[in-house]
């Protein structure tokens, strides 16, 4: 694993960026300014950062009804994500996508689409594309464990496999699906045992641990590059959040939520830093900093931005 | 009380009464869960156990023919769509299955099952937001009721669970009443009288919810309060709005739309469904065949534009109708002289 | 020419133009298969190879979220759907997704694919022999096209091929003249001139099939044929019947339809499309909205009633509308007087 | 196994009745009689009667676009299928459903379903009702290898899984989807690997062989009526048709149809019987003339069965 200072304090800033802004969202939501629900993803951003890490603008990724994290990662401006979460004339999608949808293909992050596996059939497209106009692009696509239940999962996995398609199947297995523990809607132990099935090579990979899911992306990456076809990575991670808005999470157990919550992807990887000496507390102070300001200068621009015109809803039915 | 209580109560009462009916769906009553995406199905499994209230994984189709298959061999299936949008997902087994089994099998099967379908624009985006009424009129062999009070919520899904075919329910978001995490900003969540005693409404009888002279207004679900809005800021300028709220759309009380027009000579249509081929443009056009004569003016359908549901309050509140735009298109159509 | 052959010589032009253009779908072009199941993709892999004429798993929601997925990022997909039935099985990436995505995006994303689906009755039961015009139209951000002749099937569908947004085709088995193997019996099959040099025809321009001053009526694929047959016979009683083909649902030619209301004043809509919600349901309720007083007479739509389709080419024939009954329909209008 | 004689002679009369069946359809069509088209099973009886020979009348199966031998072999009289198959008032579904959705719920057979796939989700929600009900009656589920692609499938067969549910998902596995060789479109070896997906057991069967077929199937439904959950098997098979009415099958390699030709089920299980004295030639002939007779007899009741009334269409459309 390439682990130089520079490399492993960005990653970090990323994990940090990630955190802060659902955490940015979640007060901003209670506040009552944001309109809508909210799909958070703190606690899951070691899976999106590791995955994302080293892809290229050229890269796709598609995302979920929970995609802020996926979109930070993969460069969508951290200000034309909070204007579309204030619904602004300037949001990455408009005012018109949302939470759920955000989004921007000009740097490979597909609008985010919320039907639960819809987006997996989609990346089958985009690695068809990519393969047939010769590039060597790839898409790392994100579901979740309870998206696994779908047949779009099913078609989308076989139509990959059988095509070779540079394409990263990135399972984000948090074990529920909204209320629903994985236990109750599968009978398997790990998921990854389903790459089988269409003949793709499955990993299981701990999705707290960024740099374990970097190195996982990394392989996968290159099979995808190397025309080798799509890779299956089962990332076991949690949500430190609700599933929507205001969800107490009634249905997890507290120890299953502290034994996770122990794992947190943000905070290990800042004692990985400071333990091996890859940075001082000063370096990880320096970033946080930064990032806090970034985030509030983000909040700032997007509540001073225009709100779109009532009739603006008439535009863009057609390209 | 609210409409997701009477939407409860009146599956618990047919749980009670019939041990054939049993529901199915996701997340609608898993422990320390949310008992549905509206809380319609909280807490029955205290009372039904889990075997009745089945928790499904997220497999749309699954669901729908599981439904179906259900349904054809001695149950009676109540399954939840957590959000009507989900629809689409289970199309086939709902237009294919579920509404052609009883024809194909020269009538020797029924397929007595009940699909519970959340509609309507609630700030959450494109994928969460459609009225899909439209589609589902269109599917011969299917019925598909849409109440918009606590009362008609009761007596009609009572009727819908006791019927021997398909029937999809449509609730609007904002009408239910949930409570607590649940609750939907904006929501209008009228409550209502339910009578002690059992009773049950039977299909294609709309409701009057408004007396009036100059113009009919036809509207369902959240549409039927803002067109009573509506009435009452017009009759301040002395035009008086008959509301009918039909209750069921297919079948529906073309009698009473009828009737009304001989009294008003006017026909408004008002559906939170997009316009092009909404189920209000199946009423105009069987007006325009059955009841020409008795029209003075045009008919006007007020509906959402035809676009994906923006996410942007501003522009949703734009695009679905507004107790004003109602108004302003009453006005017009008044004005209006053969 | 055959529908067939002019729909293969489009798709043929438009890959040799542009390499971005490619077919997927279900046994379209196997060595020593069908070509598709009405032959349109046959032997196109000879010259752009297995690539570029892709044969799919049986995936429908892959067939179409693909096309999706290839659209958005620089392809131009054309799927093939075996039969407009199996739509029902992509209806969520078709609704929710290629409809949505460019709106959704804010204008960012552009989805320029095309999907071909056969459609209409020929003795096979309930679930392949449906017309589904009337869910797409349904749809905003989808444009609806249904060619009833080799010329306008070749300019239409390459006008699809370079449209920047998703286009639904609506074929006709019985037109389609598919030889050998797959020809389908009953089949009209016409056969039609296509000009040497390459054309294109604008989306929402309908076609006056035939003159006529006594009633106007607007049909599409096989019922345009069927209404010709019903004008023939009618101009021996004397009354003159106007046919319009408007080629297009989405965008539709209103202004050719009412041009025609202003000299016959009289309107029907003859469609093979199930009638509640069908698309003749919008094309009566726009007309009653726009041109009520053009009209001397009720709209009638004469549809396939509202049933699945029966199997029995007995009582197939009597659901879907035959010349007779397009006949017996026009003598009644014509003789109801306002 | 079971081998008495007079069982084996049933299981014979079983496989001959599906064979003359078909062979009779097929020439009464290119006589031009039947409307429509054909989906044939000849070369795969030994799939149907096998699965099919020791199940109860309230058990049930779903079937597919290709039913006449799940039907015959369920129990659907001759008369109402053939009756059908001529579009007559009489038919098993009243001359409104046709040869794509031939069945007869009073002896279990639900009306056969055309969507590839289709019936799997149905076949669900029966074996949820018998499991509800508190039977111990099984459901056989038939679909093909070309259906395992689809969503349904996958949602289907977890489903099944997680409920326990008493099911028997039948694959036919006759190496094509209609044009389409099963190689072209799935990775995997054995379509029966898909079962450790749903942690479902499943098996491979020698689809030409009734008795080995009727073994599994055994097995399975024994499992199923006892509540341990689903089987897979997968029976390798073949169509000695066309896919579908005129179909030469210019897409399938001629020596691979002769191979799979000199395993006619049918014969296979006669020189069976006539090697381990089970039956003698005149036994058999016995049986064949039989059976032929039977079917002349149903086409002549057919021919002069009453045909439907237009208006009977709009009939039936609610129950
Ligand atoms: C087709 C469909 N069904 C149901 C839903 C409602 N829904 C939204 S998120 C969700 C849970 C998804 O679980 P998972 O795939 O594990 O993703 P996670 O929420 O855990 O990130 C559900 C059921 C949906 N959006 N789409
Ligand atoms: C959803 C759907 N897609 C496509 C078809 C068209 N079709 C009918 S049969 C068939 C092949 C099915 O293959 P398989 O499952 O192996 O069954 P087999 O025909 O071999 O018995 C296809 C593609 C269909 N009926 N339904
Ligand atoms: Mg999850
Ligand atoms: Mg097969």
């Amino acid at each position: 694993m390439k682990i130089d200072k520079a490399r492993v304090l960005k990653i970090y800033e990323q994990l940090f960026l990630l955190r802060s802004y659902e955490e940015k969202i979640y007060f901003l939501f209670l506040e009552g300014v944001m309109p809508g629900t909210i799909h958070q993803s703190q606690g899951q951003e070691a899976s999106a950062v590791g995955m994302l890490f080293d892809l290229r603008k050229e890269d796709y990724i598609t995302s979920t009804h929970r995609p802020a994290g996926h979109c930070l990662a993969k460069g969508v401006s951290l200000e034309s994500m909070m204007c579309e979460m204030f619904a602004k004339a300037n949001g990455c999608c408009k005012g018109k996508g949302g939470a759920m949808h955000t989004g921007d293909i000009s740097v490979g992050a597909l609008p985010a689409i919320a039907i639960t596996a819809g987006g997996m059939p989609v990346a089958v497209g985009v690695g068809l594309s990519c393969k047939m106009r010769k590039t060597d692009n790839v898409v790392v696509c994100f579901f979740g464990d309870g998206a696994s239940n779908e047949g779009a999962f099913h078609e989308s996995m076989n139509a990959a496999a059988i095509w070779n398609l540079p394409i990263i199947f990135a399972c984000e297995n948090n074990l529920y699906g909204a209320s629903t523990h994985i236990n109750m809607v599968t009978k398997i132990k790990d998921l990854a045992e389903r790459g089988a099935a269409y003949g793709i090579p499955s990993e299981i990979v701990d999705g707290n641990d960024v740099f374990a899911v970097n190195e996982a992306a990394t392989r996968a990456i290159e099979r995808a590059r190397k025309g080798l076809g799509p890779t299956f990575l089962e990332l076991k991670t949690y949500r430190r959040c609700g599933h929507s808005r205001n969800d107490s999470c009634g249905y997890r157990d507290k120890t299953e939520e502290k034994e996770w919550y122990d794992k947190d992807p943000v905070k290990r990887c800042k004692t990985f830093i400071i333990e091996n000496g890859l940075g001082t507390v000063e370096d990880i102070v320096e970033i946080e900093k930064k990032v806090t300001q970034a985030i509030e200068n983000a909040v700032a621009f997007a509540k001073s931005s225009p709100d779109p015109k009532p009739e603006d809803a008439l535009e863009n039915l057609y390209f | 009380m609210s409409i997701a209580e009477a939407l409860r109560m009146a599956i618990q009462e047919e749980m009670r009464r019939d041990e054939r009916v049993f529901c199915l769906g996701e997340d609608i009553d898993i422990e320390g869960g949310f008992g549905g995406a509206f809380t319609v199905t909280l807490g029955l499994s205290k009372e039904f156990g889990h075997e009745r209230i089945l928790d499904t994984p997220i497999s749309e189709i699954m669901i729908a023919g599981a439904a179906v298959g259900a349904a054809m061999t001695g149950m009676i299936p109540i399954a939840d769509v957590q959000y009507g949008d989900f629809l689409f997902c289970m199309m086939d087994q709902l237009a294919d299955n579920a509404a052609k089994m009883t024809y194909m099998s020269g009538g020797t099967v029924k397929v007595p099952m009940v699909m519970r379908a959340p509609v309507g624009a609630t700030n959450r985006g494109a994928q969460h937001a459609q009225s899909l009424e439209g589609y589902f009129t269109h599917i011969p062999g299917l019925k598909i009721i849409c109440p918009s009070t606590a009362y008609d919520a009761k007596g009609l899904l009572k009727t819908a669970i006791r019927d021997q075919n398909p029937v999809i329910v449509f609730e609007h978001k904002l009408l239910y009443g949930s409570k607590g995490n649940r609750a939907e900003k904006s929501a209008l969540s009228p409550v209502g009288e339910v009578p002690e005693e059992e009773y049950l409404i039977p299909f294609g009888q709309g409701v009057i919810r408004r007396e009036g002279t100059d113009i009919t207004i036809v509207a369902t679900l959240l549409m039927v309060y803002k067109s009573m809005e509506a009435a009452s800021i017009l009759e301040k300028e002395g035009i008086s709005v008959e509301v009918i709220d039909p209750r069921t759309l297919v079948p529906f009380d073309y009698d009473m739309v009828i009737a009304s027009l001989k009294k008003t000579s006017r026909l408004m249509i008002v559906e939170e469904d997009t316009k092009r081929n909404g189920w209000g443009a199946e009423v105009a056009a069987q007006i325009a065949e059955d009841a020409l004569y008795y029209l003075d003016a045009p008919i006007k359908r007020v509906a959402s534009y035809d676009v994906p549901m923006p996410f942007a309050p501003i522009m949703e509140n734009f695009v679905v109708p507004s107790v004003d735009r109602i108004v302003d298109e009453v006005r017009k159509l008044i004005k209006t002289e053969k």
